[in-house]
C-alpha cells in the first residue's frame, strides 16, 4: 500500500444520484466524497442498499433509468493529463464512451452472466481493443491473447474461440478482467467481483488484481461488503450507509481502530479466528430508502445513540487527524467524545 | 455475511410509512393467484381489455333481451336501410327536452337498379326508450318474454342503429346474437387442445430423448393433415337430423384432437429450458415423483404461458370460424355467427353501398384485440420472472 | 452437428411416408369422389352425366379400386418415377399444374416474411426499449390490429380502396399489357403493384406474433449483466443493443422461421382467392373441395415436406445461432 | 320439317329482286372476287402464309344478316370466367357452329355447315348436304368423312364411348350414319326421332351432346389405334396410359379446351388454352365459312380474351374498370345489380335483358317416395301440400328477395309456351293462413306442442327438413327463411339444411332426402320438351328426383316401385313426346302432362322467374337488347357472335 502521489486520479465531491420511483424520490447516493490516488486501491464497503454499487456505476455513467446523477463533481485525470468532470458529461455522449473501457475499466459481480453467452470470449475482448485502440483484426487478436495470459488464463491462444458457458466461474471472471484491462485503463472499478466465487478462487482473483495493479500502475475502486477482502487489498477505505459516507480513511486506521459505531459493528461481524467465535450482528435492518430516519441515518440501530441529538440532527462528516473522516456526533468536535462508558478505541 | 437477521433486543424500527409496510406484509402472505391479480391490475391496458371481454360475454349470454330485435325479424321495405342517427334531444316549439329518438325513412324502390333508396324523413320521429316491448323470444329456454333492453317504444317501428341487411334485418341485433355463437362455439375444442398440448408438450420437453423425438415427429405428421377434407368428411358423416350448430360443435371438438400442436411446441420449449433449473434438480434430488415435479414444481412457473395461450387461442378460434365460413364450410346461413354475417357482407356491393354491413367485422376486431391485450397482460402478470 | 442433420434427414423418410398415407386417406374422407362433384356441378347446369360415362371415367382414373391399391400405385409412381399422377380437373400432370404457382407462392411468402421481419423486428426491439411508453402501446395496438382483422376483409378493403383511390385494378398477377411481355423492369414493377396487397395482408398476421415474442425476449435479455459489460466497454447504446440482446432475442423468431412458409401457404388461400393471385392456396382449396385427389395429395405432400424441412432448418438455424444448443447437441 | 329450309336473307333476296336465276348467277360470281378479309389475314396472304380469301371460303359461303348494321374488323371480346370448370361459358358463347343452327327469327333450324338438309316425312331419315369447299381452320377440307370418322371410330367404339348418347338412339336401336358422297351425310333411325334436330342444334359440355363436327379425321386418325397401329406406343411415350386416354383427353368435351392445336370449324381458333394460366384467348379462323352481305369474311372481332378468376368479386372489380365487353354468367347476379348499376359511366357499359327459360324462381320438391312410411303418406296427401302452399305469402317473398319482380306462380309453363295453363299456374297461390290451418286441422294434425308447432303422425313435432345448396343460388336460403316464418304461423316447423350440391345429389340418389329446392326448369317450349322433369317424377340427375322409386320404375332400374295410374299415364305421354317427330303431337302430349301435374300438384312453386340481365360494353355493336337463355341451345351463340363488332 503506497502513499498517494500528489494530485489524485479521481476526486469525487458531494456526488448525488437519485431515483424517482412511484413511491417517491430515493436518494441512493446523497453527497458522497472521496479521492482515489494513482495506483491506489480504495475499498467502498457497506451493507446492501448502502449505495456503494450506485456510486461505482455513477462514476462509470451506467446508472439505469429512472436513476440519474443529479449533483456533485467527479474530477477524473485523463492519460493526457487533462481533468474532466464526469458528472457534467451526459452518460451516453461520445466523450464519456471514449473514457469507458479506455480510461476506466469495470468488472461486475456475476461472472455467470457478465459475458454474452453467444459470442466467443476472444471476440468480446477484441471488441474493446478495436474500438478504442483502432487495432486491425490480427493485432487485436494478439492483444487479446496477451491480455488473457496476463490474467493467468491457461492456454489462451487455443481457447480464444471457446464460449463463456464452457468455462468455470473463476475463469470467466478472469476473462472479464482481461476484457476490462485490455486497453490498460488507469482506473479499474470492481463491483463485488468475488462475491459469487468460492473462497479459494476469490483469493486467486484478489492476488491477481494486486499483481496487475503493480504491473499496469492502475488504481482500483473495489466495492465489497466483505471486510476480510478489505483487509487484504485496501489502501484506503470508505464506509457507506444509506447513501452517505460514515467513515473514511487509510485501511490501517479504519481496521485498526474504527471510530464510527457502524464500522465497529461491521468489524464485529467478521469471524475472528481467535475470538470467542460468537458473531454479533448489528441489530435491526437497513431502513427503507423512502423512510430515512431523522438525524443520523444509523441512529435507529446505533447502540451508542444519544437520544435528542443523534435522532434529531444529522452529524457532519468531519476530518480527524488529517486523513480520516467520520460522520458521528461522538466525534463531532474532532476529539473522541468521552461517554460515561469506556472510550471506544 | 450481511446482518439482515433480526435480534430480540433491537430498538423499534421507525414508523415506516403505513402504506408501504402494509403492502409488504400483505405481499408476504398473499397466494400466487392474488399476486397475479395485483400485478394484473397495474397493467392498465390489459385490465381495460379484460372488462371489454367480460362485457362481450355478458352481451353474448343475454343476447335475446339486449338486442332490440330478433335475428329473423325481416322487414321487406327496409332492405339495405342505412343506419339511423340516435338523437338524444328534441327541439320542439317549447324549447328542447331529453327525448331519445331516431328519424324514420322515406323509401323509393328502383327496380332497374334492384334496390331501395332511403332518405331520412325529419318529420317522422320514432321515440326510443329503455325496457321496451319487442319481438318475443325464449330466454335461455327458461321462460318466454318480449322485453328488450332498448328499442322503439312503439314495437314494429324501424329501428336500425347499425343499418339493415339485404332482408331488412337489424344488423346490430344479428351482430349481438352472432357474439353468442362465435365467442363460445369453439371453447370446448380450444380447451381440449390446450389440455392435450400441455400434457404432450410437457412430457416431450421433460423426458426428452426418444419420447421427445417421437412426439415431435407426430407433431410434424399432424400438422400436415389438411383440415378441409376433415371438415367435409365429418360434416357429411353426421346425421341430417342434427342441428347445424351441433354439427359445428361436434366437428370443432373432434378437430381439437389435431389442434394441439402449436401449444405443445411452446410448452416443450419452456420445459426444455426449465428442466435443468436448480429448483427442478433439487426437487428431483428430494425424491419427488416425475408427475409431482411436472405438476407441482414446473407447471406453476409458466402459468403465464398457459393463460396467455388460452386467451390467445380464443381469437384464433374466432378468426378461423370466419375463414371457414368464407370457403363454404363451417357455419352457413341461416345460422347467425360473426363468420356467417361477415361472409354475407364480404363483397364489393356491400363495400360500395352498404359498409355498415361490416359491423360484425368490427365486432371481431374488438373481441380479438381485447382478448390479445388481455392475454398479453395476463402473461406479464403471471410471469414470476417478470420484474 | 453433421450427425444430427444426417439422423434427422434419415428420419424424414418414414415421416413423409406416414404423412402420405394419412393424407391420402383423409382426402378421401368426404363422401363420393371427383366424379360425383363433377356430375353434381354439371347437373346443376341442366346436364346429365350418363352413368356409363361416369363408370368409364371412374375406371380410367382408377377411382374404382380400393383406397389401398390406389395409394400403393400413387406412392410407387412417386418414389420410382417422380410421377405425382394426373389432375382430373386440369387433365395435366400434377407437377405441371403446381410448378408455376409454386414460384408465385414462394414469392409472396418470402415477400411477406421480409415485410414482417423489416417491420416487426425493429418494432419489437423499440417496444422493449421504451416499455409502457406511448410508442409501446401504439406499436402493440397496430400489430394486434393486423392480427384482429380477418384476412378476407382486409384484402377486400385494400383491393377496393386501391381501385377507387388509385383507379388501378389490382386483381391478377399482371395488368393486361404485361401479361405475356418478356421480363423487364416495367413488368417487375407491375408484378409488385399486384403483389403488395396479399403480401401486406399476410405480413400483418405474422407481425403481431413476432412483435410480441421479440418484446418478451428482449425485456428478459436487456436486464442481463452482459449488457452492462458491453456498456462498460464504451459501445454506443444502439450498437450494443443490436449486437447482444437483439441477437439472442432473434433466436425464437428464427426457430419459428422454418414453419412460416407452410403456415403462410395454407393461410394465403383465402387472400389469394380474393386478390385473384394464382398461388397454391386456391389450387389446394379447389382440389380439396372438388376432391381432385392426386393434385390435392401432391400439394399437401409438398407442404408436409416444407414443414418437415422447415422444422429441420429452424433447428439447424437455432443451433447455428445459439452455441449453447450446438454444444448440447455434440 | 318438310322442304329445304331457306335462310331468311336468301329468300328475301330472291323474292325482293324478282329476277330469274340469271340475276342470281352474277350475284354469286360477283360475290366471289369481291370477298374482303380482315387486315391481319390480308397481311398473311401477302406474306404467302395463307391462300387468298376466295380460296379459303367455300364455293357458297353462308351470308349472315347482321342484327343491326354492317360491322368493321378489329377488337377483342373481353369477359371473365370463374374457377377451373367454367366450360359452360365457352360452349354457350364461342362453340356454336354445328351442321345446323337454331334461328331466332324463324324459331326453326337452318343449315350452317350443311348448305341444306332434309328430313323424311316419317321422321326416320335425315339427309345433310355439306357446303362445297368447306375447310378446317388448318386449311384441310371438311367432308362427310370427318362425320363418318366420328361415328365409326368414336361413337361406335365402346372404349371411347361406353354408350351412344340417348338422342342418337331410339327404343328399337341406335342410328345408322352413311356418307353416300363427300358432301352428303344420312342419319337413319329405326323409329321416328322427334327431338333429333333439336339435339343436333344443341351443345353441352359433357358426353351427352358431343360436337360431332369437332373430329377432324386428318388430325385425329394418327391418335386412333384403328387407323394407326402404333398409336398406343406413341401415346405411352407422350406420358399417357394408352391411346384411349390420349384420344379422350384431346377430344373430350371438357379436356379439349385444355390444349391448342385441334383444328376447328368455329369462328375463332384457341391460342391460350383453358389451363391454369388464368386466360383463355383465341384469334380469328382464317377459313371460317361465313361472310356478311358486303362479302366481308366474318368474324369481325379479332378474337376473345377471357380472364379466369378465383372469386366472383374480382369480376365486379373488372366490370367497373371497364374490362368486360359482354357477359352475364356469374357476374350479373341479383346482389351485384346495384353496384354495377352505379358504375355504368365509369365502366362504359350498359345492361341487356336475359329472359329465363325457367318458370319458377324456386321449386320446393317433396319426396313422394320418402323412406319413412308415415312421412311418405303425409307428403303424398295432396291436401297437405295444398295447405303448405296456401301458408306461403308469395307477395312478401317477391318484394323481399326479388325486389317486387315477378308474380306468384306454381310449377307450370310460362305464358306463350305450348303447355301454358292458367289454372295450373295460379292454383293454391292465394295467401290464406286460415284455409291452411283448417286443412291441417282436418288432417288430424290439430294437436300442438308447447312451442305452438303441430304434432306430426309419428307423435313428434311436424317438421320438414329441406336441403338447400350452400354454394349455388344464395337467394334460395333467403326464400326458405321467409317460408320458415310463414309455416311457423301455421304450426309447421321448416328446418333448413345448407349442404354442398354433391352431398344433396348423393342423398337424393340414395332416397335419404325429405325435401329439397331447385330450379323450375321447363318454362319455355324449347326447355319444356327437354326437361319435363318438373311435371312428372322422372329424373335421373339427382337434382329433381322427387320420386326416385317411380323414376327408377320408368328407367327400368332398381330399387323401383310401380307408380299410381295417373303417373303411368304421364310416363306414356312423355315417351310419345320423345318419339313423335310431329310438333303438334308433342304439343298435345305436353299439354296433357302439364294438366296431370296440375291435378297431382306434386311440388310447390314460388314465383315467376324475373328476367336476368347481362353486361355489355357501349362499344359492342350488333348485340340484341335481349338474349333469352334457352337451356341446351347455345343461347349467346344463336345471336351470331361472328357479326358482333366494336365501334371506334
Amino acid at each position: 500500500m503506497r502513499a498517494p502521489t500528489a494530485a489524485p486520479l479521481l476526486e469525487v465531491d458531494n456526488l448525488r444520484t437519485h431515483f424517482t420511483t412511484p413511491g417517491g424520490l430515493v436518494k441512493s447516493v446523497d453527497g458522497v466524497s472521496f479521492t482515489v490516488g494513482h495506483q491506489e486501491t480504495v475499498c467502498i464497503v457497506g451493507e446492501s442498499g448502502s449505495g456503494k454499487s450506485i456510486t461505482a456505476r455513477s462514476i462509470m455513467g451506467l446508472v439505469r433509468r429512472p436513476g440519474r446523477v443529479v449533483g456533485g463533481r467527479m474530477n477524473f485525470r485523463l492519460r493526457d493529463g487533462s481533468t474532466v468532470d464526469l458528472a457534467a458529461i451526459p452518460p451516453d455522449s461520445a466523450t464519456y464512451r471514449a473514457i469507458r473501457g479506455r480510461e476506466i475499466g469495470m468488472i461486475f459481480q456475476e461472472p455467470m452472466s457478465a459475458l454474452s453467452p453467444v459470442h466467443t470470449i476472444g471476440s468480446q475482448i477484441e471488441e474493446g481493443i478495436r474500438l478504442h485502440l483502432g487495432f486491425g483484426a490480427r493485432a487485436a487478436r494478439e492483444r487479446a491473447v496477451d491480455a488473457l495470459e496476463k490474467v493467468g488464463f491457461p492456454g489462451a491462444r487455443q481457447r480464444l474461440n471457446t464460449y463463456p458457458f464452457q468455462l468455470s466461474g473463476g475463469l470467466r471472471q478472469r476473462v472479464c478482467i482481461a476484457m476490462a484491462l485490455a486497453c490498460e485503463p488507469s482506473l479499474l472499478i470492481a463491483d463485488e467481483p468475488t462475491t459469487a466465487l468460492d473462497v479459494t478462487t476469490q483469493a486467486n482473483i484478489l492476488e491477481l488484481l494486486l499483481r496487475l495493479q503493480g504491473e499496469l500502475g492502475m488504481a482500483i475502486v473495489f466495492i465489497t461488503h466483505d471486510l476480510g477482502v478489505v483487509a487484504e487489498i485496501a489502501d484506503r477505505v470508505v464506509v457507506m450507509y444509506l447513501g452517505q459516507v460514515m467513515e473514511a480513511g487509510p485501511a490501517s486506521g479504519i481496521l485498526g481502530h474504527p471510530r464510527h459505531p457502524y464500522t465497529r459493528g461491521l468489524l464485529r461481524c467478521v469471524a475472528d479466528i481467535e475470538g470467542d467465535g460468537l458473531l454479533r450482528a448489528i441489530p435491526g435492518i437497513v431502513p427503507h430508502p423512502l423512510a430515512r430516519p431523522p438525524g443520523c441515518p444509523f441512529s435507529t440501530r446505533c447502540e451508542e445513540m444519544m437520544p435528542g441529538l443523534c435522532d434529531t440532527t444529522a452529524p457532519e462528516l468531519l476530518a480527524i487527524n488529517g486523513e480520516s473522516r467520520v460522520r458521528c456526533h461522538l466525534w463531532s468536535s474532532g476529539q473522541p467524545h468521552v461517554t460515561e462508558g469506556a472510550v471506544h478505541g | 455475511m450481511s446482518s439482515a437477521t433480526d435480534t430480540t433486543a433491537a430498538a423499534p424500527a421507525p414508523a415506516v410509512p403505513a402504506a408501504i409496510a402494509a403492502q409488504e406484509s400483505r405481499l408476504a402472505g398473499a397466494s400466487e393467484w392474488r399476486l397475479i391479480w395485483w400485478r394484473f391490475r397495474r397493467h392498465r391496458l390489459a385490465f381495460a381489455s379484460g372488462i371489454v371481454v367480460l362485457a362481450i360475454y355478458v352481451i353474448a349470454l343475454l343476447a335475446d333481451p339486449i338486442a332490440p330485435a330478433s335475428t329473423e325479424a325481416s322487414k321487406p321495405q327496409y332492405t339495405y336501410a342505412p343506419p339511423q342517427m340516435l338523437h338524444l334531444f328534441r327541439t320542439t316549439d317549447d324549447g328542447w327536452r331529453f327525448e331519445p329518438h331516431v328519424l324514420g325513412y322515406r323509401v323509393q324502390i328502383d327496380p332497374r337498379a334492384m334496390r331501395r333508396s332511403f332518405v331520412t324523413d325529419p318529420d317522422t320521429v320514432i321515440p326510443v326508450g329503455l325496457f321496451v316491448r319487442g319481438d318475443r323470444y325464449s330466454f335461455l329456454g327458461l321462460f318466454e318474454s318480449d322485453l328488450h333492453l332498448f328499442g322503439p317504444i312503439e314495437a314494429g317501428q324501424p329501428f336500425f342503429l347499425l343499418g339493415a341487411d339485404r332482408l331488412g334485418r337489424d344488423v346490430l341485433s344479428r351482430t349481438i346474437h352472432g357474439a353468442r355463437v362465435s365467442m363460445s362455439i369453439g371453447l370446448v375444442g380450444v380447451l381440449m387442445s390446450l389440455a392435450i398440448g400441455v400434457v404432450l408438450g410437457g412430457l416431450s420437453g421433460y423426458l426428452g430423448g426418444l419420447v421427445d423425438s417421437a412426439i415431435q415427429r407426430t407433431i410434424e405428421i399432424i400438422r400436415s393433415i389438411p383440415t378441409i377434407p376433415l371438415w367435409m368428411g365429418l360434416a357429411a358423416a353426421v346425421p341430417l337430423t342434427w342441428h347445424p350448430l351441433a354439427v359445428y360443435f361436434a366437428v370443432t371438438v373432434i378437430l381439437s384432437l389435431i389442434g394441439w400442436t402449436t401449444i405443445a411446441r411452446i410448452v416443450r420449449g419452456k420445459f426444455l429450458s426449465l428442466r435443468n433449473e436448480d429448483f427442478v434438480v433439487s426437487a428431483r434430488l428430494d425424491g419427488a415423483s416425475q408427475t409431482r415435479i411436472i405438476l407441482v414444481h414446473m407447471l406453476p412457473s409458466f402459468y403465464s404461458y398457459i393463460i396467455a395461450a388460452t386467451t390467445l387461442a380464443v381469437p384464433t378460434m374466432i378468426l378461423s370460424e370466419t375463414a371457414l365460413s368464407f370457403i363454404g364450410l363451417g357455419l352457413q346461413p341461416p345460422m347467425v355467427s360473426w363468420g356467417v354475417l361477415l361472409k354475407e357482407a364480404q363483397n364489393i356491393r356491400s363495400l360500395a353501398s352498404a359498409p355498415w354491413l361490416f359491423a360484425p367485422g368490427v365486432a371481431v376486431m374488438i373481441a380479438v384485440l381485447s382478448l390479445s391485450f388481455l392475454g398479453d397482460g395476463l402473461r406479464d402478470a403471471a410471469d414470476p420472472y417478470q420484474k | 452437428m453433421f450427425a444430427f442433420i444426417i439422423r434427422r434427414t434419415a428420419l424424414m423418410v418414414p415421416t413423409m411416408l406416414i404423412i402420405s398415407a394419412i393424407v391420402f386417406v383423409v382426402i378421401q374422407l368426404p363422401p363420393g369422389d371427383f366424379l360425383d362433384t363433377l356430375a353434381s356441378q354439371l347437373a346443376s347446369q341442366g346436364e346429365g352425366l350418363a352413368d356409363s360415362q361416369i363408370a368409364l371415367l371412374r375406371e380410367r382414373y382408377g377411382l374404382d379400386q380400393s383406397i389401398l391399391v390406389q395409394y400403393l400405385k400413387w406412392i410407387t409412381n412417386i418414389v420410382t418415377a417422380l410421377d405425382f399422377g394426373q389432375s382430373f380437373e386440369w387433365n395435366k400432370a400434377v407437377l405441371d399444374v403446381i410448378a408455376p404457382r409454386f414460384w408465385v407462392t414462394l414469392g409472396i411468402a418470402l415477400l411477406s416474411l421480409a415485410l414482417t421481419a423489416v417491420v416487426a423486428i425493429p418494432c419489437g426491439i423499440y417496444v422493449s426499449l421504451r416499455q409502457y411508453s406511448l410508442g409501446d402501446n401504439l406499436a402493440t395496438f397496430f400489430s394486434f390490429l393486423g392480427l384482429a382483422v380477418p384476412n378476407v376483409l382486409m384484402t377486400l378493403v385494400l383491393m377496393y380502396a386501391s381501385f377507387t383511390l388509385f383507379d388501378s385494378n389490382p386483381g391478377g398477377l399482371f395488368s393486361a399489357q404485361y401479361q405475356d411481355a418478356p421480363w423487364s423492369v416495367g413488368r417487375v414493377l407491375d408484378l409488385l403493384a399486384h403483389l403488395w396487397i396479399p403480401a401486406v395482408v399476410l405480413a400483418t398476421a405474422g407481425t403481431a406474433e413476432v412483435v410480441r415474442v421479440m418484446r418478451a425476449t428482449m425485456l428478459d435479455e436487456l436486464s442481463k449483466p452482459y449488457v452492462d459489460t458491453a456498456r462498460a466497454k464504451g459501445l454506443t447504446e444502439a450498437r450494443l443493443t443490436m449486437k447482444y440482446p437483439a441477437r439472442i432475442a432473434i433466436n425464437p423468431i428464427v426457430s419459428k422461421l422454418g414453419w412460416m412458409i407452410p403456415i403462410i401457404v395454407s393461410s394465403e388461400a383465402v387472400v389469394s382467392i380474393v386478390a385473384d393471385i394464382p398461388t397454391m392456396g386456391p389450387l389446394l382449396l379447389r382440389s380439396l373441395l372438388a376432391q381432385d385427389m392426386y393434385l390435392a395429395g401432391a400439394i399437401i405432400l409438398l407442404l408436409a415436406f416444407l414443414t418437415v424441412i422447415g422444422t429441420l432448418i429452424s433447428d439447424i438455424l437455432l443451433a447455428l445461432l445459439d452455441p449453447r444448443i450446438r454444444h448440447a447437441m455434440e | 320439317m318438310g322442304l329445304i329450309r331457306m335462310t331468311p336473307s336468301r329468300r328475301s333476296l330472291l323474292l325482293g329482286s324478282a329476277a330469274a336465276i340469271a340475276l342470281l348467277v352474277p350475284h354469286i360470281a360477283a360475290a366471289q372476287e369481291a370477298y374482303k378479309e380482315a387486315p391481319a389475314l390480308a397481311a398473311r396472304v401477302a406474306k404467302g402464309e395463307l391462300p387468298p380469301v376466295a380460296k379459303r371460303l367455300p364455293t357458297n359461303p353462308q351470308v349472315i344478316k347482321p342484327n343491326k348494321e354492317i360491322g368493321r374488323y378489329g377488337g377483342t371480346w373481353r369477359a371473365t370466367m370463374l374457377g377451373a370448370s367454367d366450360h359452360w361459358w365457352l360452349i354457350k358463347t364461342i362453340a356454336y357452329d354445328g351442321l345446323i343452327r337454331y334461328d331466332l327469327d324463324t324459331k326453326g333450324y337452318v343449315g350452317n355447315l350443311a348448305e341444306s338438309f332434309e328430313a323424311s316425312p316419317d321422321g326416320k331419315e335425315f339427309t345433310f348436304k355439306l357446303r362445297d369447299g368447306l375447310k378446317w381452320s388448318d386449311g384441310q377440307p371438311f367432308t362427310s368423312a370427318d362425320i363418318q370418322f366420328w361415328f365409326d371410330s368414336v361413337a361406335k367404339n365402346s372404349q371411347l364411348t361406353p354408350s351412344l348418347p340417348s338422342w342418337l338412339r331410339t327404343a328399337s336401336g341406335p342410328v345408322e350414319i352413311t356418307s353416300p358422297d363427300a358432301r352428303t351425310v344420312k342419319f337413319v333411325f329405326k323409329e321416328p326421332n322427334g327431338l333429333f334436330l333439336r339435339n343436333l342444334a344443341s351443345n353441352s359440355n359433357i358426353g351427352d351432346n358431343p360436337p360431332i363436327e369437332g373430329f377432324p379425321k386428318h388430325f385425329l386418325a394418327k391418335l386412333h389405334a384403328d387407323h394407326n397401329p402404333n398409336a398406343d406406343a406413341e401415346a405411352k411415350a407422350a406420358g399417357f396410359s394408352g391411346w384411349v386416354e390420349r384420344f379422350t383427353t384431346v377430344t373430350g368435351p371438357l379436356s379439349r379446351w385444355r390444349f391448342t392445336g385441334l383444328p376447328t370449324m368455329q369462328a375463332w381458333v384457341l391460342t391460350a388454352p383453358y389451363d391454369d394460366k388464368r386466360r383463355v384467348a383465341a384469334e380469328r379462323n382464317p377459313y371460317y365459312h361465313k361472310v356478311d352481305p358486303n362479302g366481308q369474311q366474318l368474324p369481325y372481332l379479332d378474337g376473345y380474351d377471357f380472364r379466369v378468376v378465383d372469386d366472383a368479386e374480382a369480376m365486379v372489380l373488372r366490370a367497373t374498370a371497364g374490362e368486360i365487353d359482354l357477359q352475364d354468367r356469374t357476374l350479373a347476379s341479383l346482389r351485384n345489380k346495384s353496384v354495377l348499376f352505379d358504375n355504368q359511366e365509369k365502366g362504359k357499359y350498359h345492361f341487356f335483358e336475359v329472359p329465363q327459360p325457367h318458370h319458377n324462381t324456386m321449386v320446393l320438391f317433396l319426396n313422394h317416395n320418402h323412406a319413412n312410411p308415415q312421412k311418405r303418406a303425409l307428403i303424398q296427401n295432396k291436401d297437405f301440400r295444398i295447405a303448405l302452399s296456401h301458408a306461403i305469402n308469395r307477395k312478401e317473398i317477391i318484394d323481399l328477395v326479388y325486389y317486387g319482380q315477378g308474380e306468384p306462380w306454381q310449377v307450370a309453363p310460362r305464358k306463350g309456351s305450348v303447355g301454358y295453363d292458367e289454372k295450373v299456374a295460379k292454383q293454391y297461390t292465394e295467401y290464406d293462413k286460415a284455409k291452411a290451418n283448417k286443412i291441417l286441422d282436418e288432417l288430424k294434425l290439430d294437436k300442438r306442442d308447447s312451442a305452438g308447432f303441430r304434432i306430426g303422425p309419428d307423435g313428434s313435432r311436424l317438421s320438414i327438413i329441406v336441403e338447400a345448396p350452400s354454394d349455388f343460388r344464395p337467394d334460395w336460403i333467403d326464400v326458405l327463411e321467409t317460408v320458415k316464418k310463414h309455416w311457423k304461423e301455421v304450426g309447421v316447423d321448416l328446418q333448413i339444411r345448407p349442404l354442398g350440391r354433391a352431398l344433396i345429389r348423393n342423398r337424393a340418389l340414395a332416397n335419404e332426402h325429405e325435401a329439397f329446392v331447385f330450379l323450375g326448369n321447363g318454362g319455355e317450349d324449347i326447355d319444356l320438351v327437354m326437361h319435363p322433369d318438373n311435371f312428372l317424377p322422372y329424373d335421373q340427375t339427382g337434382y329433381r328426383t322427387f320420386a326416385l322409386l317411380w323414376s327408377n320404375w320408368f328407367a327400368g332400374k332398381q330399387p323401383s316401385e310401380e307408380p299410381p295410374e295417373n303417373i303411368k299415364r304421364a310416363f306414356e305421354l312423355y315417351r310419345k313426346v320423345q318419339s313423335s317427330p310431329d310438333p303438334k303431337v308433342q304439343g298435345e302430349a305436353i299439354k296433357e302432362i302439364v294438366k296431370i301435374s296440375g291435378d297431382e300438384f306434386f311440388n310447390i312453386g314460388i314465383s315467376l322467374a324475373p328476367p336476368g340481365y347481362g353486361l355489355i360494353a357501349n362499344s359492342m355493336r350488333n348485340v340484341p337488347d335481349s338474349i333469352t337463355d334457352i337451356g341446351t341451345i347455345p343461347y349467346i351463340g344463336v345471336v351470331k357472335p361472328e357479326q358482333f363488332f366494336k365501334a371506334q
